[in-house]
């Protein structure tokens, strides 16, 4: 799948892999992992829920606007829900292209497209407990 | 008596959580907007009202705005703010 | 080594965990392939060949000036002399960083850096022989 | 009669195939500039010289102008355009 949703570790390697095309001689991959602190606070771990259908719609959506913008470019992203730890990968997105500016381009569209529109929320934990995540207060 | 559309209307995340509900059943008059489901909900679920403010809908997993027509059998979601990436 | 030139098989997986660090929650990864065409004629295979040590000296330097405008962010970069075949690898770099945007401008500076003025040149193989490639005419 | 310096001349890719060398040591006088080197090399290398062109000059491993003034012992190459990545 292209696109997806997923409770299982995300495969770096594998998803590289399927985005290679003979023809195409960039590949621009974004990995998007837990890390150990977000606003000066220390974090252990992250609770990835999703509005699922919908997330998947709109990133479906994300890659049809990629593949009008760069219709040389060929995109896939998958992205992770459930209990990830520190150092887990929470998103991959991987896009291949016969040119690099458009590899570029296409795959930091997908991250910011996604980080406005797809439906998913994250409830960081850190020693005092969990709390909602709200980048967009 | 103006007849009337049935919706569902799903909670997510932080809105799930101070409704205490994952889904709802709504009854509006036909005609409504989004907006009054929105005023119905903060009648119905008066703690979500200090989180709608930073809340979009989305109808059938399309983000829509207050001024949407709502159809009988719609899904209606309450998005909170999205974190993803 | 941060920056590397090798006659061996990139290993793409290997220097994306490499690049991993708990605080960097962005990893931008660009890969450069051997693909099959270039200027609508085939090509068949490409060997790479450099001034090795003024190579990985101009790749120290990319570091450099990666570290020294996103100090943040961390760089790893290796680049494949030898024979290449359509698909092979000639040059990964990963960039991670706490933020994914200084990740995307990291990557893209070197890959645009090494282009510029990296010792680095490529013959290209197709059913006719092989030539010089020359991307600045 | 001015002292003299000598220098390492390398050339790779293109350049390496029309001077059918990869290195030649070469005698300038003292104070001789990249465009000097550049000269020579034309004389000794007549096939060189549609590429030169094209060319930059590394002295020491960084790039220099033609108006760099070479040291004896330095070893300075010839930089076809470079194809990297």
């Amino acid at each position: 799948m292209p696109v997806q949703l997923t409770e299982q570790p995300l495969d770096v390697s594998g998803l590289i892999n399927a985005a290679r095309r003979a023809h195409a001689g960039a590949l621009a991959v974004f990995i998007g992992t837990i890390r150990d602190h977000a606003q000066n606070r220390s974090v252990t771990a992250i609770d990835y829920s999703a509005y699922e259908s919908m997330a998947e719609a709109v990133l479906q959506t994300i890659e049809e606007e990629c593949a009008k913008q760069w219709p040389d470019v060929y995109v896939l992203c998958h992205h992770r829900v459930g209990h990830l730890v520190v150092g887990d990968d929470a998103v991959v997105i991987v896009a291949s292209s016969p040119h690099r500016s458009e590899a570029f381009e296409a795959c930091r569209h997908v991250i910011e497209r996604i980080k406005e529109d797809c439906p998913i929320w994250k409830k960081e934990w850190d020693e005092q407990g969990a709390s909602w995540v709200s980048p967009r207060p | 008596m103006p007849s009337q559309i049935t919706l569902t209307v799903l909670f997510f995340a932080s809105t799930a959580e101070a409704t205490r509900v994952k889904s709802w059943d709504c009854t509006l008059d036909e005609g409504a907007l989004i907006s009054d489901l929105s005023a119905q909900l903060q009648r119905q679920f008066p703690m979500v009202k200090p989180l709608l403010r930073s809340c979009r809908f989305a109808c059938n997993e399309s983000f829509v705005p207050q001024q949407h027509r709502l159809a009988d059998g719609d899904t209606v979601a309450l998005i909170p703010p999205v974190a993803g990436g």
